[in-house]
């Protein structure tokens, strides 16, 4: 039952409108200009660039990936240009291009997600700003921002006190309870959520007993973690008052429909750009289709219409 | 940067662990310079989830369409994959990749080096060295661990070149590793080389940067890193390289982007 | 460099000896019967039945799995035959196999395990208790018992006040600090630890727009979880003053390997037996193989081998 | 129960979405029941993870060694790699697992129902009906979507059945669902039958069992669940059933274990 109608796949997150719920997630496609060849930035509905910081940072020592079973763990150790490079070097190719430009950030203190969020505030072509809060939190002794409520709470309200901006606040799924991170970080003014970061994990050579990692701890990302992901976005969604952005091994247009379907009301795609840079375009096309084939016209009619049996719904087994 | 369905010619064993895999795609084709290699998706599904970097090791630019091939050495997964592709099925490739090899400054002695399976992206280079109208003479030495390892052998002749081969068992050539014998070759010789082009194991790769170091001539090394994205969105493939300016700290570039060809003083060994 | 040299697979998990490290996982395996014509018993390092409860539970309507990306979804709902029927009816089966018997246990209050644990208390042919702490708390509104170090602690005192048997604590993976939890049952007095259980998840059909699993949430396991699970028996061991079982995605002896090089005395293996039910035997012969091949003699002397470099290990990205 | 490899003998395509895969596995084949089933792993590596579930579908003993064959539809990720298999492959086989059909208790009409792919399991309980003596009358009634879902016809008039034949679509047969007809067909018979076996969606399911059930005769059910395991390890294929004692509440049986095949009047439909 497909029809011709034009079907709409716009999107509001709030302060934020996207032509499509279709982003690239932030480290997975560096600056947009990598895969520019193949995925125009444009036909996106935003693109995250690569985590930034105050200053440059060189990263961990190689070998800094290793894939697992439907899944990569990687510790890149948020290798970046730094501020001022981003600004001057990365920005102007982004700027002109009509497609939000979402930069992702993260510090080492409170004071370090401050400064950066006063810097980016009011620069020309930067439409909001996703603060990364799985960071190590390096007064706390390397625990991070993104495990404690009350220190998710500072690093949103420092940045919301010095931008503009759209603030979209990217929650890490190592948490017992991420619904409480969600609702300290909704109080501090986020304006959007996205989740998840990725899941820590690691990987042994057992011929030389070694790490895979240098950091013998990385996060895992890819198909493997997407019923996680999933899971999580539905415990948020159900609780949140602002907007969610859902990402997490999304590798297929049925893999984007079922996070928006639990509610999120735009994806991002990562680890799937690496096998198939094509797949942000092949998702916005079978969104599409998905609504012809469902006499649908309009995205937002499905997003969060997840039909939920009666009864308690129980974790754990 | 293509992505694209390839043909797969053929993929014939030409060694217990070697294959040959002819491809056509006469669109990546027509792009490929020498030392560039493409991220292959051995198989549909997501295990492996992960694309394979490989070099192109030769340009069949006769035929129209052009087609080119692949050497690869089965060691995993990925590769075990690969072998077991037949003629006629389709390879999904992501490609040309990378900043491969320059050609020399001027005509001269060209000195080639590779261990194993770092021989396969060097015919393209020497075809290309060759149909460009240098000259040489051109020079390669090859090691592995064992006769069989040492494929290709007669292209090269057939190009011009001197062949020198060693294995570290002795079953064909000098027995030993490469290095010691071609540092001792290099110590023999009147006339330097032009460039010292290199592919095989980190160590290798770094004895021979510092031979051509000590000689003051370039070298230019193809280097491996484990690689998500190849394209350099990722920074998985960093390899610790020098500073832009001296004073600064050693810094990563990407083995995808920034090489996999480097020349042997802006990398810091560890 | 192969030898044929005997080797010692036998390990010891504080009171319990096991004649190689290979044990079964709680609800992949039933009661021991189920898998016998492929998989005899005796070879196996133990058996763990499936977790029972004092009463027998019907658990959750179907459907109760959905297969992802490396992995699969369950959510049974513990169900199980109750004490009784396991003492009479599949217990005698086990009794006169020359393999250990881990009974796998749960309730809904700290009362309800403190019970159990005295009924299977000098039991003849048990050899273990293994406390399944995943399990909802009812009086704390479903919240499991294993995510709160307090209410971990509770169970596992009340199952050690109650059993002269060797008592084994299984930790949930879906917690923020897993340390923090084995430290408290460690306290309790839990001899063994065994970790992990299934990570919380979930998947949607977007055809019908409803979830996967009758109970919406289940349990994640499988190869998909591996660095997951290898992550979180790498950081217990590193505190834990006790042996610890690791578990969750082991298919291969390589996978069984990374998690004894990790420091882990033994390890379970779960889902793998529904894909390839010989792989137990599979990887008890190729622990032998890597012995001979690394030219050593015992078991024991790779566990807890795992080379780690010098220098800050980071979490996150 | 066995765990082989299984020679694939063939893999044909026999309509749009159905394939006839042959194996040779005579151990296995050697114990199968009418109505057991095989848990197939489709695919070496973890992604497909679990293993499928196929009924046998014949088996031909004449050929020595036994082999045996599977009907299957492809309808996803697993039945299209069985479907891309090729002959002189190989297929890992856990099986034969469950509790099949049984036989009448005595001689006389004989009902088969099947709609869509559930004619899988039939023809093999068929040839053990006939050649175990039973003189029928047997009558196969057998609806699907469109005439290309009606496959091996001929094999079950070749036995002496009697074949009905249903449609949605009215391509072929009667047009409509195949219980509505049967209800009628029914209605107009002078002999009841012995038994009524029946296999198919679990709507067709459900109404079969309550024909059988209103005319006080025994029905078998073959019925489906997903699967983890496959041998009654997991718990994840229940099926709501009547309690052993009345007055206890309805309790889930393994369809793998306790099953696949039930009696209708054993099954709490929802
Ligand atoms: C630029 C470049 C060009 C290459 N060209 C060739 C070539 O022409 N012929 C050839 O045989 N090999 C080549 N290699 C190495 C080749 O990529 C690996 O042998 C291959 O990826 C192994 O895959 P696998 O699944 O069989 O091995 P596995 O060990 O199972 O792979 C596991 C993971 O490690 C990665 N990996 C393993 N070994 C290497 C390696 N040496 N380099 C990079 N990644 C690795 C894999 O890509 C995969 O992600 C090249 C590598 C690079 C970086
Ligand atoms: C006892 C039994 C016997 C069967 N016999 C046959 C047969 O002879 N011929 C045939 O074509 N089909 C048969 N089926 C159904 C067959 O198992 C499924 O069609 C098949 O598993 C689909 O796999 P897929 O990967 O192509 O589909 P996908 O939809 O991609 O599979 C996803 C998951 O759902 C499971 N699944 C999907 N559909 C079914 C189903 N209908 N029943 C059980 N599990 C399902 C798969 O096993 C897998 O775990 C039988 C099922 C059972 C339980
Ligand atoms: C190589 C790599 C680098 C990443 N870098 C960042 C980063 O800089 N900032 C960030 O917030 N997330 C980063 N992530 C996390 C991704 O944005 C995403 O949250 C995660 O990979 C899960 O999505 P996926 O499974 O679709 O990849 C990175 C992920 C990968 C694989
Ligand atoms: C179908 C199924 C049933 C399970 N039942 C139990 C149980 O009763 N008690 C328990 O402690 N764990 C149970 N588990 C968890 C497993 O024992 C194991 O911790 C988990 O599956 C991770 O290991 P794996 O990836 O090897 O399967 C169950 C897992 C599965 C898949
Ligand atoms: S492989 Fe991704 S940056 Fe090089
Ligand atoms: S499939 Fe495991 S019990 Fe039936």
């Amino acid at each position: 039952m497909t029809s011709d109608k034009p079907v709409n796949l716009a999107v509001d997150l709030g302060p934020l409108r996207l032509k499509n719920p279709v982003m690239v997630a932030s480290g997975t496609f560096g600056y947009g200009q990598e895969y520019a060849e193949l995925v125009p930035p444009e036909r996106l509905g935003a693109v995250v660039v690569k985590g930034i910081s105050l200053e440059p940072r060189s990263g961990n020592p190689p070998p800094r990936i290793w894939e697992t079973c439907g899944g990569m763990l990687n510790s890149i150790g948020l290798q970046n240009v730094g501020l001022r490079s981003f600004l001057e070097e990365k920005l102007p190719w982004l700027r002109p291009l009509s497609v939000p430009v979402i930069v992702n950030l993260f510090g080492n203190t409170v004071e370090e997600y401050r400064e950066l969020a006063a810097a980016l505030d009011g620069q020309e072509g930067i439409d909001g700003l996703e603060i990364n809060i799985s960071c190590p939190n390096v007064k706390a002794g390397g625990m991070t921002f993104g495990s404690d409520p009350e220190m998710a709470f500072q690093v949103v309200s420092a940045v919301k006190s010095r931008t503009n901006l759209p603030v979209i606040t990217k929650l890490t799924p190592n948490v017992t309870d991420i619904t409480i991170i969600a609702k300290a970080v909704e109080d501090a003014g986020t304006d959007i959520l996205s989740l998840i970061n990725t899941v820590a994990g690691m990987a042994v050579d057992v011929q030389t007993r070694r790490p895979r990692l240098a950091n013998v701890v990385g996060g895992l990302s890819g198909p493997a973690i997407k019923p996680i992901a999933l899971r999580m976005v539905w415990q948020v969604v159900q609780v949140s008052k602002v907007p969610v952005i859902g990402l997490g091994g999304i590798v297929s247009v049925e893999d984007a429909l079922e996070f928006l379907i639990v509610g999120a009301q735009a994806v991002q795609v990562g680890t799937a750009n690496f096998v198939n840079p094509g797949i942000t375009l092949e998702i916005i096309d079978g969104l599409e289709d998905y609504l012809r084939q469902q006499g649908l016209e309009d995205i937002n009619e499905i997003i969060g219409t997840l039909e939920v049996p009666r009864g308690p719904v129980g974790i754990g087994e | 940067m293509l992505l694209r369905n390839a043909e797969i010619l053929f993929n014939d064993r030409v060694s217990p662990e070697l294959y040959h895999m002819g491809l056509l795609c006469p669109e990546i084709a027509a792009r490929i310079q020498p030392g560039q290699f493409l991220m292959v998706r051995v198989q549909e599904g997501f295990d492996p989830l992960l694309r394979r970097p490989f070099a192109v090791h030769r340009i069949h630019h006769n035929d129209p369409p052009t087609s080119f091939e692949m050497l690869y050495r089965v060691v995993g997964r990925g590769t075990r994959l690969l072998a077991d592709m037949q003629a006629a099925g389709s390879l999904n490739l992501l490609g040309p990749l990378g900043r491969g090899f320059q050609v020399p400054d001027k005509d001269g002695l060209v000195l080639m080096v590779a261990g194993g399976i770092g021989i396969a992206p060097l015919p393209h280079l020497a075809e290309t060295l060759v149909s460009s109208g240098f000259r040489g003479p051109f020079v390669l030495w090859f090691g592995g661990k064992t006769a069989a390892d040492l494929v290709c052998v007669k292209h090269f002749k057939d190009l011009g070149f001197a062949v020198r081969l060693v294995t570290e068992d002795g079953s064909e050539g000098r027995q030993g590793l490469v290095t010691g014998h071609l540092e001792q070759w290099l110590s023999q010789q009147d006339e330097l080389p032009e460039v010292m082009y290199s592919c095989g194991p980190y160590p290798m790769q770094r004895l021979v940067a510092e031979m051509a170091a000590r000689l003051g001539i370039p070298s230019q090394l193809s280097m491996e890193a484990l690689m998500g994205c190849g394209v350099g969105a990722c920074l998985s493939c960093s390899l610790r390289c020098r500073p832009p300016k001296d004073g600064q700290d050693p810094h990563y570039l990407n083995v995808c982007q920034d090489g996999p060809v480097f020349a042997g003083e802006e990398i810091v060994w560890e």
